[in-house]
């Protein structure tokens, strides 16, 4: 099969790579560039373990073909750190326990993210519904949604 | 009084108790020693199991016991 | 998973049964049937292609008469599996032959389906749907080819 | 109540707010999974499956595999492992009956058959398809009733009726006892399986060089285990085997036997001498892994009118499926946990483990006390109705109390079962009267700390640890204990910084690494925080007392009054201080620097060990809970919602504040599922969703708040108090649900999940019943 | 496993068009197609050429005029659709559909268009759309043609497209005055796949008698199914309970929905009943405003 040229924009960083057009979106994230931190849990738009922000919105990388992400700007898990420093979100997560395994947490926080980025002020049950496509087996989600809620609060923003 | 397993001669005050063990080891020895009890009287290992597992009550536990209990003598 | 349903055809029962066995005829009343081939008295290959949306499955496989009192009752058993491996099924027919008075015979069946396979999953729910169409495409075809024995 | 003073002791890290110590790495993705494992020239490998429920295999011929493009090697049973069997329960060979290459016959559909490796994963998927394999298709059976009928076909050779397994518990007069009851009651109860669904799908990277080592990188719950099991079937020395597993992306009781992935990687690696990975899909993992045990449950029950337990048999029928792996221990534990927490003069309990040609059933969180909960606490709640009693009082007065002895069985030191019906019954009145459609069901439960059984007969005590301390004071914990989200991780540390008077930041914990760390028997039936914190506990204390023999050394510490200084002194949050006056004191990394010139630069290496001795048969510790669940029910459709619930729960100490809030409200989602929602039908010995668009399982949406009231107790063989938290609560809340449609709308749900169809075809039955018992009249 | 196929991007409608029209059968259009890419997984779908439209700025727009309706492009989200402030305030019950039809990565990259020529019977615009008497435009290279989307679906994942077409665009007329439109799905889980579902739309006349109404069903048969007999029952009639009670009945009876792992045919039944009876009372009080 000829490999197709994909051009776009993992985190700040632009990539031109050939792919074979049917690569998907979460295969070239991890398996190309390299970006371990998006897993991949059903591979049917179930469990939320592969999203990743794709021109700002989440998206479920394991059923989008990479090509259908040309010329996009992808955000993954480790975009989110700035200069060292851990995201609110992602220090929410930790202080509320928000994770176990934390195999599917790189996906809940790029979801959580997203959904803060559009509402900033979520009500519960907001979050609950923006995360209900995620699975997590271990938590039992509440302390996910606390998490959240605290950091819509600003319990976490830098100083 | 003790009473000894007929096959791997181990040993338990209650008969009941060596019943239980010989239905819980289950192996080759141990089964065929009760088909060869049930012979003339029409039963085997498995049929006390299976009535065990279908019935309520303990009777085959303690059919087997009785067995156990006369066997003791030629042990 | 069974499959039953019944439909009513206006034609002698010795003729429908013929028509039964006339393994070309059978084919063109079929939808999809692309090949049915005899083998010995009871033993037949057939092919048939079916289309669900953007699937398109072709499956081949082998039919075993396993009963047959003519002209009232059959059973038969067989096997077929998806040319590209999508799948397996397994079945077991079941066909009686009633004359309902009027002319009309009224032939019920019961298909017992297994399958194996991609297709167990997405099949399930499909088949099912797709087997009143069956049906009812064969009840035409047939009817239509029965018009033109008769 | 017991409590001791050291209860109540003001810790300074234990209990408090605690962050996860890997915490960092898994909100960064930093965190590599098995999963994320990539080795130079590795290699990918795909297993290919039997698509027969039952079948002899008479001829596999690979050579078009091998001839396709960018496919390396192939391997067989009947070639490379020559039907070597393995199962877990190494004391009895009789049961390791899994060959997971078969020599001669697969015996459920998604067993292993041959497996290939490939430059890619796309290539070896392509390449499973050019393999034939000639099948000889057997009659197969896949329900435990009819597999034990005499016209069965036979699934492993030697057993009879397909009777795998046979456990018996028995106490008291059990016929007397009934003889004596005022009313019996007797049910069958269908209880369903349950899949483990980790997020992270069973993955292997197995490495084996030409020196003759293998390194194996394998999400599971006990790299000992694995090493020890992995080498037996390879014919190779444990020492020669070394299994890393950093980051165990979720296991829940299905990570610790021997599966594909790392079997065949192994294999293949051994064979071509270069890394191997295999990864399951999620398809493959639901319908090649395992699963919790379905079982079909009968129980009878006896009791006095004024609710006073007398006795209680049960008879059980487990579908085993095609093997054997942790499915004995799930039949001895549902029997024993069936009798929980209640006191009975009789008991008996026959438990027959049936094979059957679907997927292998085995441990699985709860390890067979949800399902023998789901039976038991609605027959009691039947039963309280029935006679128009109360049925929280009606188990309180039934229940164990601390020095109960289960006879022949365990013997209960702490329990604050007496203290959790309290906090229920308060939340019930507070909650006053509910809307018509919303009622609320209970369950009660207890669960054990660990196992006591050594099926794996392992020489070893049964976990380990050892701590050094570096010149600067951080602190090297090496334990064989396995994270696998859990936060054991976590706890130990706690435990370890707490003993030793430093802080959390001190700890550098080294586990999951078979070259580097003490044998454990690692994470099941809830045995890290007790048996590893345990042996953690005796490895700090070696080390501090090893520290605080040096301190002595330091005049401006010890007490003029002639206090015996080893044991007067004290490290507190780093901190080297006489206990009666502690201001005086010195710097903690200051008496480390002091401690290794003493030594002559030897570091202080503290060793800690653990094996429960004399504590009866089951387990060291219980836990005991009752949960209340406030359920909404739409009459019309069925349609279940969880509103709101309480758990009341006796863990002992609580040791990670953060760790177990998360495991209980963790266990309440996978218990929730249980009762309505997951659900696994087969069709002719294929299960028919395997994947997580048909799978349902509960979302954030659908989790109700899970408040928790704890119940403070002692646990005098715990490390510091603690016992076992969080798997005991899989138990309870599948009961609580159909005990609050039963409150609802009085029909009796005895099958589980409950699905909405099932709660309507039993009103239906009811009315029709009514119907028919008017005319009658 | 996906097999091999070329990725093609036109840059334009005219472009996208004239593709289809060189490859024909050999290709297949991806307008989103995250439940494409399922069946492709699972190799059920081979095909040479994949055309992606999804970026094709032409089609992605929401339009809406109070005489000519609501016009929805072919490849607009459907996260774009539920947020719109026109349909928010002119079609609440789209917005409610689309807020409920799958998590929310989902709605932001599966598109409308997608979704109807993907033609699943469990899809939810369609039975709502079809509640609302919507129309699809659909084209190929020759010209394009508009019909209704009852007529467009036409059975399992099938549609009425012909090879060479796409969806271009779904046109709901505006409701007339005193229209109620619900619809409302049964599963266990938040935002699933419904187990089956119900679209209702009643618009009453100035006396609050039943003027028109529309009941379209679900996950009840191989295409979203229109239940006339209770239309007929309906029509001219006052508010009456009794008759929403009849009309599930009714509903029950004509829908044509199978078992399978979820729920039977039987169980499909009564909910379908119960679903038409809530909904017709929900649509029929929102008329009433």
């Amino acid at each position: 099969m000829e490999k197709q040229l994909l051009t776009l924009t993992v985190n700040g960083q632009p990539y031109e790579l050939y792919i074979n057009p049917k690569t998907l979106l979460v295969e070239v994230i991890r398996d190309h560039i390299g970006l371990t931190g998006t897993k991949r849990g059903c591979s049917t738009v179930s469990c939320g373990s592969c999203t990743v922000m794709l021109n700002g919105m989440a998206v479920k990388s394991c059923s989008i073909l990479a090509m259908q992400a040309e010329g996009a700007q992808v955000t993954t898990i480790e975009g989110l750190e700035q200069t060292g420093e851990l995201a609110p979100i992602q220090k929410a997560f930790i202080d509320h326990g928000a994770f176990q395994c934390g195999f599917c947490t790189s996906g809940m926080i790029m979801t959580a993210q997203a959904l803060l980025d559009e509402n900033p002020n979520p009500t519960e049950w907001e979050i609950r519904e923006g995360i209900e496509g995620n699975i997590c087996r271990c938590t039992g989600y509440n302390s996910i949604v606390r998490a959240i809620d605290a950091t819509a609060k600003g319990n976490y923003k830098e100083v | 009084m003790s009473y000894k397993c007929p096959v791997c001669k181990k040993e338990w005050k209650d008969s009941l108790q060596v019943a239980r063990h010989m239905f819980g080891t289950g192996d080759k020895p141990h089964k065929e020693w009760v088909d060869e009890q049930g012979k003339d009287k029409g039963f085997t290992f498995i049929d006390l199991m299976i009535e065990q597992a279908t019935t309520p009550g303990n009777k085959s536990y303690v059919t087997l016991a009785e067995i156990i209990e006369k066997a003791q003598s030629s042990l | 998973m069974i499959i039953e349903g019944k439909f009513t055809v206006k034609a002698p029962i010795k003729k429908l049964w013929d028509t039964l066995f006339d393994m070309e005829a059978l084919a063109a009343c079929l939808p999809g049937a692309e090949k049915i081939e005899k083998i010995d008295d009871t033993t037949y290959d057939a092919t048939i292609k079916q289309k669900v949306g953007v699937v398109k499955v072709k499956m081949k496989g082998r039919q075993v008469l396993t009963k047959v009192d003519a002209p009232t009752h059959l059973e038969m058993e067989g096997e077929a599996e998806d040319i590209t491996k999508l799948g397996r099924l397994k079945d077991k027919v079941t066909m009686d032959l009633k004359e309902i008075g009027g002319g009309e015979v009224e032939i019920s069946y019961a298909v017992d389906v297994s399958m194996g396979g991609k297709l167990a999953m997405f099949g399930d729910r499909i088949l099912r749907a797709k087997s009143k169409e069956v049906e009812k495409e064969f009840t035409k075809n047939l009817q239509e080819k029965l018009k033109g024995i008769t | 109540m017991t409590t001791t003073s050291l209860a109540t002791t003001k810790f300074t890290v234990i209990n408090t707010h605690v962050h996860n110590i890997d915490g960092v790495a898994k909100v960064t993705g930093r965190a590599t999974y098995t999963f994320d494992v990539k080795l130079p020239n590795m290699l990918y490998g795909k297993i290919l499956r039997s698509p027969h429920p039952h079948a002899k295999i008479l001829k596999i011929d690979y050579s078009k595999a091998l001839e396709f493009p960018g496919v390396v090697g192939v391997v067989t049973g009947k070639e490379d492992t020559l039907g070597v069997k393995q199962g877990i329960w190494r004391r009895y060979q009789d049961l390791c009956d899994e060959q997971i290459l078969p020599l001669d016959k697969v015996r459920y559909i998604g067993e292993p058959v041959a497996a290939v490796a490939a430059l890619t994963e796309d290539i070896a998927e392509q390449a499973l398809d050019l393999i034939e394999v000639d099948y000889e298709v057997l009659p197969a059976v896949y329900e435990p009733m009819d597999a034990i009928k005499k016209e069965a076909p036979e699934i492993h050779e030697g057993f009879e009726r397909n009777i795998n397994v046979t456990r018996h518990i028995e106490w008291g007069d059990v016929d007397e006892a009934f003889e004596e009851a005022e009313y019996i009651r007797e049910d069958w109860f269908k209880v369903g399986g349950q899949h483990h669904v980790s997020m992270e799908t069973r993955a292997a990277v197995s490495d084996y060089t030409p020196d003759g080592k293998l390194t194996i990188y394998h999400s599971n719950q006990s790299p000992y285990y694995l090493q020890a099991l992995m080498a037996g079937v390879l014919g190779m020395r444990e020492g020669d085997v070394r299994v890393i597993s950093h980051y165990v992306g979720g296991a829940f009781g299905g990570k610790f036997e021997l599966d594909g992935a790392i079997f065949c990687s192994a294999v293949l690696s051994k064979k071509l001498k270069r890394p191997v990975k295999i990864i399951y899909t999620r398809e493959e993992d639901f319908i090649a892994s395992k699963r919790r045990t379905p079982m079909f449950y009968y129980v009878r029950t006896g009791v006095k009118k004024d609710g006073t337990f007398l006795a209680r048999e049960a008879k059980v029928f487990t579908n085993g499926g095609a093997y054997t792996g942790m499915g004995a221990t799930a039949l001895y534990l549902t029997g024993f946990f069936h009798s929980f927490p209640y006191r009975w003069r009789g008991y008996r309990y026959d438990g027959y483990r049936v094979y059957t040609n679907t997927l292998p059933s085995t441990s699985m969180r709860g390890f067979g006390a949800p399902q023998a909960m789901f039976t038991s606490e609605q027959q009691i709640e039947w039963i309280a109705a029935d006679l128009g009693l109360d049925p929280i009082e009606m188990r309180r007065k039934n229940s164990h109390y601390p020095g109960y002895e289960v006879p022949g069985q365990a013997r209960i030191e702490s329990c604050g079962i007496d203290q959790c019906y309290d906090e229920i019954q308060k939340w019930i009145k507070e909650k006053g009267k509910l809307p018509e459609n919303r009622a609320i069901g209970i369950s009660a439960c207890g669960f054990m700390t660990g196992g006591i059984f050594n099926w794996f007969d392992t020489p070893y005590a049964f976990s380990a640890a050892m701590v050094t301390i570096n010149q600067d004071g951080t602190v090297e914990l090496y334990v064989g204990a396995q994270d696998m989200g859990q936060g054991s991780n976590t706890t130990l540390a706690i435990i370890c910084a707490e003993t030793l008077g430093v802080k959390m930041e001190d700890i550098k914990l080294h586990a999951s690494d078979t070259d580097h760390c003490p044998p454990d028997l690692g994470a099941w039936g809830s045995r890290q925080t007790l048996m590893t914190g345990n042996a953690v506990k005796m490895a700090a204390e070696d080390a501090k007392k090893q520290l605080l023999e040096f301190a002595y050394a330091h005049a401006h510490i010890v007490s003029k009054t002639g206090l015996n200084i080893v044991y007067d002194l004290d490290i507190k949050d780093r901190w080297v201080h006489n206990v009666a006056r502690p201001e005086r004191g010195v710097d903690y990394s200051e008496l480390v620097k002091i401690a290794l010139r003493g030594k002559e630069g030897q570091k202080i290496v503290g060793r800690g060990f653990y094996t429960p001795h004399r504590k009866g048969m089951i387990s060291p510790a219980y836990s005991y809970m009752l949960q209340g669940v406030e359920v909404e029910i739409d009459e019309e459709t069925g349609k279940i919602r969880l509103i709101d619930s309480l758990t009341a729960h006796d863990c002992g100490q609580p040791i990670n504040h953060l760790g177990l809030i998360g495991q209980l409200e963790g266990a309440f989602s996978m218990a929730a599922g249980y009762g309505y929602l997951e659900y696994m039908p087969f069709e002719d010995g294929q299960l028919m969703n395997p994947n997580l668009v048909d799978y349902k399982m509960i979302r954030a949406t659908e989790m109700p708040p899970t408040a928790v009231a704890e119940i403070d107790t002692y646990e005098p063989e715990g490390p510091y108090g603690a016992k076992e938290a969080g798997e005991g609560l899989t138990n309870p809340t599948a009961a609580a649900i159909g005990n609050a449609i039963f409150h609802r709308f009085g029909v009796q749900m005895k099958e589980n999940p409950i699905r909405p169809e099932m709660i309507l075809n039993a009103l239906k039955e009811k009315k029709e019943q009514k119907k028919s018992g008017k005319k009658n009249k | 496993m996906i097999h091999d196929f070329t990725y093609l991007k036109p840059s334009s409608l005219k472009e996208a068009l004239t593709m289809l029209e060189e490859h024909k059968d050999d290709c297949k259009v991806i307008c989103g197609g995250q439940s494409l890419l399922i069946i492709m997984r699972q190799g059920l779908l081979v095909t040479d050429y994949l055309i992606d439209i999804k970026h094709i700025k032409e089609l992605d727009y929401i339009q809406f005029d109070a005489k000519a309706g609501l016009k929805i492009g072919a490849t607009t989200t459907h996260h774009t659709i539920e947020t719109s402030d026109v349909i928010k305030k002119n079609y609440p019950v789209l917005v409610a559909m689309e807020n409920k039809l799958a998590s929310i990565q989902v709605r932001n990259w599966g598109t409308i268009g997608g979704n109807l020529a993907h033609g699943d019977p469990s899809g939810d615009p369609a039975s709502v759309l079809i509640a609302l008497k919507a129309n699809i435009k659909v084209g190929n290279a020759k010209g394009g043609r508009t019909l209704t989307l009852e007529d467009f679906c036409v059975d399992f994942f099938e549609t009425a497209l012909e090879e060479g077409e796409i969806v271009l665009e779904v046109q709901v007329p505006t409701p007339e005055a005193k229209t109620g439109a619900t619809y409302q799905k049964f599963n266990l889980l938040e935002s699933d796949q419904g187990m089956v579902a119900a679209a209702a739309a009643v618009t009453l006349n100035g006396g609050g008698k039943c003027k028109d109404v529309r009941v379209v069903l679900g996950n009840a048969g191989p295409k979203p199914v229109r239940i006339k007999r209770v239309e007929e029952l309906l029509r001219g009639k006052g508010y009456d309970e009794k008759l929403f009670a009849e009309a599930g009945k009714i509903a029950s009876e004509d829908c044509e929905p199978v078992t399978d792992i979820h729920a039977s045919e039987e169980h499909r039944r009564h909910l379908l009943g119960v679903l038409t009876k809530r909904m017709l009372k929900q649509a029929w009080e929102q008329a009433k405003g």
